[in-house]
């Protein structure tokens, strides 16, 4: 346990702020289809190492050797400024380790550097209507037919699918297999002819996914990434990041900290949210729980550099993190009175009503990528060796 | 002699719900939330039509002549079916007249109310649950200077309720000169608020005390609406978990689903007898019925968020799509939980009642 | 709904007040083994009518309709005083209302006005330590032999059984029946040979509970109650019973009050405990519950005297009373800090420890009678008509 | 450079945990529970050999010249064996000396303490977490008058540190003059708690604001005794779960119990990081350690609490039996819960601290 910084880390703080600083006027956020400027920002990052960094420079990344002071020392001096961190959609996030773990030399050159730099976007073709949390029983079929695989079916919760170049997708290739051995993970083009794109409005009242229908979409059997009937463990690859991504500790203390800046400046009968003893009393559980998690993610970070399992400590981040951005939310909202459930626009709405968007959205994901009952499985199953459900007499 | 709801209630109840299947079935608030300038009159000739804006004014005046119990299993099924009405209104009106104003006053509007004709808004949400943004209503020589937000059913009002700085009660009519009115948008999109500013606006005073009253009245209305609410968040998943399959079952015979759906009955069933409670106590047992009507609203809107949290959660990701409109409840109780004072407010209030806080 | 009190109603105040007052002096409470003055004061409320009072005169009660409102004078008057509401021990709450039920006319005879007047008192053999949840896989045997069976086996968690004078037993009389159908309801002597006794010490340091264990224990035929092999369904009339009793909201709301009274006698630094807003409402919180509890206990009251089913209201009231009486103490030990885990005995030990002795004791409640799983598998497959647990393919 | 303990710590943990299996299994601390005036000098003894009781004193003073995080570490392994021990009081006491101390004071007190032939009690109740019955002790003239409750170890101490009701910290040696000590019995049996009554009682002052420092550790090293309890708890349930069979199949195999398992295990895994860092930030990050410190201690003893009722509900009836023992650890974690301040206390000193609250 040693978190100090070494006069050699110091300079490489100095480095960060001067780059910061000199680059002020150029700081763009990230898009789906990001705009050019975004995208000079995205290359400029790539370029200093303050994103993919530890991507190998021949795939498109800085190539440098994992260092959490390092990687603790950017985050901090990019939040610290309000800096853009650079992109971070799904095929960053998913596609690139996935490839990086099991992808073809091939699909490692061609891919990775462009979604880097934002010029290829990818969406996410797992989930189907009937095929949720039973992930495995997927039913949109591939038929091969030559050198191509022709795809029938329909996947839901894809977000960014109209605007997606790309999609990674899961399809049914060997429909004889046992059902988590049938599956292959594959990538094709969202131009591909047979493809339809419909919206999903959901509570917030935004489309933030989609349902994508699939009618006999010829595409390349070359797409398939990490075997033929290896998608399922392809996949859990790529969901392990998800949950690592859905549980992020720096975005909850921010959240946090936007909190209780909120509780500091609003008031009510002109005393201050903050000055009531209930509310400050739950902000310093939540602010207690956002340590726990905060530090939790440092020694995760730390085991995952080493290159050792971290376990338990690892596998409650999603549920954990998911849970406690929601009770922020519920927080804000119930300090805030009748003025918390504002929403849309008008003159009295705080935050252009993202408190009440962010409750509601993170309790979709808690529901997504793993329920929270699913979590709970996980967790027993695999961090404390309880028994799987056992098998029905029925089934 | 007996504590329950009478075969008479339990009648009016079920007609009512029908009455909501045909007026406001899910399609029809649906259009009532989409077009916000949409007043939802079909809605509320129907339910005038049943007699519901008057349910608790006396036959003299041409309501129905019943008691806050009848009100609140009346608001129960506008909850069950997440009517758009500005029934809230109608009896916090009632109420206010009833109790508060003068033979002429209540000749005067209750009548109009009774028949549904005259929407009644009510802007008592500073005094009851604390003022924000510089809001709050000064009541000098007869006339209201200030601000009021969270005014139900503002912008469709004909008479308002109004309540000042100092607890004091007025009517203040649509049309007033000095008055304006404006749009607030909730989450809930099955109810309208509003905003109302006043600048010398004339206005007609109540009788004092008359304030607590009408808050009890409302608290109790919106624990009911938040009751029936739940009540069909948790039929909603019960139903789903018996039908969606996966992994070979449906998932209500998972133990994990199960027990989320006996959490949410356990939670919720109890706060039925405390609404009945506090809506029989509003008529016959007034010493008890403020701090009854604290609890109901509090504990109910707690009980509510729990609901509307578990509820989605068994339905999956479905549970949050527009496709399914699960959500219209889960909102209708996030809007319910924080009207006249989110559950700790109103617990200090519950305190204060009894002497223990300040 | 009406809970008006008709003149004829406060005339019955009249009469239990003057009752009250005349016999002031003779207030003797509950006992495992009662003194005689208790046993006349026992007599003197069921003479009275103001205990076993719907139970018929013929088997030794008062042999009154059930109104609830006169129950609830009683109660009333009873509390504002504070005298003794006769006994309710579990001879009392369980064997007498299930020999009602399904006794023959001679068990009723014979054990009804004993039992009530304590003059008879009871111990119940129902868990064993391989039967707890599963209660109906208990192994204690019963073999029979002429007029007697022979029983061996053991029995857990058996209260009173040191001071009982006889016993409510579960035993496997036919153990090649399927498990539900091998089970009978016997009554027999504490004193007949081969039976032995432990304290079963708990938590609390003391030992409210036993094991028994039987060894050819060899006891008449005649005490089976409801038909030889129908042990099963005779003792879920009796289960019912118990979870009533576990969740008296009269002794909840009391609960209540005794904590806001501390809350407002005891202070910390100068200030009394309830100025402390975190704790007054947590208090709040609390007693929103315990009025729920109490007004949906009127509600299956009305529904039980009404002949009707009490449905969903009754099915949650042991799983929500046991937890609100854990959660009061629990808030009262929060409440008093440091002094809060004090106990047994001392200068600063506030009410005998009782606060700690029920946080624990409370805690087995939610476990004893039926866990609070059972209770939600019970509220979910009975309430909510969902499916009950599948077979296994093993099992 | 890492977040992590080394593979010194360990090993360290480790041989504590094996050390505190010899000399102080279950069935020893059930003597020590049962006998009220018995001193564990075994324990103790077996634990000085090991050097803990010097843990964080320099060498030259003749101790092990290690951490906070060390301490903790011991810590937890003290909670998983619930083994009686004046550790508290050490570390305390020594933080007192090494921050608050003259040379003089800690050449004359920290090699005795390192040795364990000094043990420490530790009485700083009423300034951390409030005066209740009339106590606090007043300072003037360098004497002490008033009473300090649920002093640790107060019968068999040697040396008593004490704050004042100002926040000043002293040294009382527990034979001088004035000073009266009596026994008071918590739940916690593994443990002493008594009470000091000071009459004019001469006293050594400490440098000022020592206090925060004695607090910070003690909050820690408290944080980590609940978590090795609540690990174990953790472990027991578990075991438990996989080998008790009810209907035909292990109780772990039904997902309401895998479930409770599941969410004890969420819940305190992230507590290990917190108080590791609290531990770290006590040496080397100061400005953060009173605020990590107050969360590692409010946090898991809520998280405690939680899971000294779901593992002993896991173990079903035989959870509460003293057969099986497991309530040594459910009453260990409800007197570190209380012990300098139960977690509503000590959240409003963590608000405090960041100047959030008055």
């Amino acid at each position: 346990m040693d978190l100090r910084f070494t006069p050699e880390m110091e300079g490489f703080r100095e480095e960060v702020r001067t780059f910061l600083t000199k680059h002020r006027d150029r700081y763009v956020g990230d898009a789906v289809r990001p705009r050019e400027a975004a995208l000079e920002w995205q290359r400029l990052l790539i370029d200093h190492g303050y994103a993919a960094r530890t991507i190998p420079r021949e795939y498109g990344g800085y190539g440098a050797e994992p260092d959490i002071l390092k990687t603790r020392i950017i985050a901090e001096e990019f939040t610290r400024v309000g800096a853009p961190r650079g992109f971070a959609n799904q095929g960053i996030s998913m596609l690139v380790p996935t490839l990086l773990e099991v992808g073809s030399e091939e699909q490692k050159k061609r891919w990775i550097g462009p979604t880097l730099r934002g010029e290829v976007v990818w969406c996410q073709g797992y989930s189907e209507p009937g095929a949720g949390s039973d992930l495995a029983s997927l039913q949109t079929k591939a038929v091969e037919d030559g050198d191509d695989f022709v795809i029938s079916g329909s996947k839901i919760w894809t977000s960014t699918a109209a605007q997606a170049d790309m999609i990674f997708c899961l399809v049914r290739t060997e429909p004889d297999a046992p059902k988590h051995d049938g599956i292959s993970y594959i990538l094709f083009p969202m131009t591909t002819p047979g493809i339809e794109v419909r919206p999903l409005t959901t509570m917030t009242g935004s489309a933030e996914f989609n349902e994508v229908f699939f009618t006999d979409v010829r595409v390349p059997k070359s797409g398939v990434v990490g075997g033929r009937g290896r998608g399922w463990f392809v996949a859990n690859a790529t969901l392990k990041h998800e949950r690592g991504m859905l549980g992020d500790p720096n975005a909850t203390e921010a959240r946090l900290h936007a909190l209780i800046e909120l509780m500091k400046t609003e008031s009510v009968d002109g005393r201050r949210l903050i000055d009531d003893p209930v509310f400050c009393d739950r902000a310093m559980q939540l602010q207690a729980r956002v340590l726990t998690m905060k530090f939790n993610g440092l020694r995760n970070l730390t085991a995952s550099m080493a290159g050792e399992a971290s376990g338990m400590a690892g596998l409650v981040v999603k549920l954990q993190g998911c849970e406690l951005n929601h009770q922020i939310a519920a927080l804000a909202i119930d300090a805030l009175g009748e003025l918390g459930v504002l929403y849309e626009d008008g003159p009295h709405l705080r935050a252009k009503g993202s408190w009440q968007w962010n409750y509601m959205f993170d309790l979709g994901l808690i529901i997504g990528g793993g329920t929270a009952q699913i979590q709970k499985n996980i967790i027993a199953e695999r961090g404390l060796a309880m028994p799987r459900e056992p098998k029905l007499a029925s089934a | 002699m007996d504590f329950s709801i009478t075969a008479d209630q339990r009648l009016m109840q079920e007609s009512l719900a029908r009455t909501l299947e045909a007026a406001a079935p899910l399609g029809r608030v649906r259009r009532f939330a989409a077009d916000r300038d949409e007043a939802g009159a079909d809605v509320w000739a129907a339910l005038a039509d049943f007699g519901l804006p008057g349910v608790i004014i006396p036959e003299e005046h041409g309501g129905l002549g019943l008691g806050l119990l009848d009100a609140a299993l009346a608001a129960e099924a506008l909850g069950r079916a997440v009517a758009p009405a500005p029934f809230l209104g109608a009896v916090a009106a009632s109420v206010a007249l009833t109790r508060g104003g003068s033979a002429e006053q209540q000749a005067r509007w209750l009548p109009g109310i009774a028949s549904g004709k005259v929407v009644a808004g009510l802007a008592i949400g500073e005094a009851v649950a604390g003022a924000r943004d510089g809001m709050g209503v000064k009541a000098s020589g007869g006339k209201l200077t200030g601000g009021a937000l969270f005014v139900t059913d503002a912008m469709i009002a004909d008479l308002f309720v109004v309540a000042d700085t100092s607890g004091g009660l007025h009517l203040v009519a649509a049309d007033a000169p000095g008055l304006t009115r404006s749009v607030v948008t909730s989450i809930d999109l099955t109810r309208r608020l509003g905003e109302l500013r006043f600048d010398g606006v004339p206005a007609e005073p109540l009788a004092a005390h008359t304030l607590d009253a009408v808050r009890d009245a409302a608290w109790t209305l919106l624990a009911a609406d938040t009751l029936g609410a739940a009540e069909v968040m948790i039929e909603k998943a019960v139903a789903y978990a018996k039908e969606r399959r996966q992994f070979g079952r449906v998932i209500g015979s998972f133990q994990a689903v199960k027990h989320m759906c006996a959490e949410m009955a356990a939670e919720l069933e109890p706060c039925r007898a405390l609404v009945w409670y506090a809506a029989y106590a509003f008529d016959d047992a007034p010493a008890e019925a403020s701090l009854t009507a604290a609890h109901a609203k509090a504990h109910t809107s707690e009980v509510g968020r729990f609901i509307a949290r578990t509820a989605t959660e068994v339905h999956g990701g479905m549970g949050i799509t527009d496709l399914l409109g699960l959500h219209y409840w889960f909102k209708r109780i996030g809007l319910n939980r924080q009207l006249l004072g989110g559950p700790e407010r109103v617990r200090r209030i519950a305190a204060q009642i009894q002497g223990l806080a300040a």
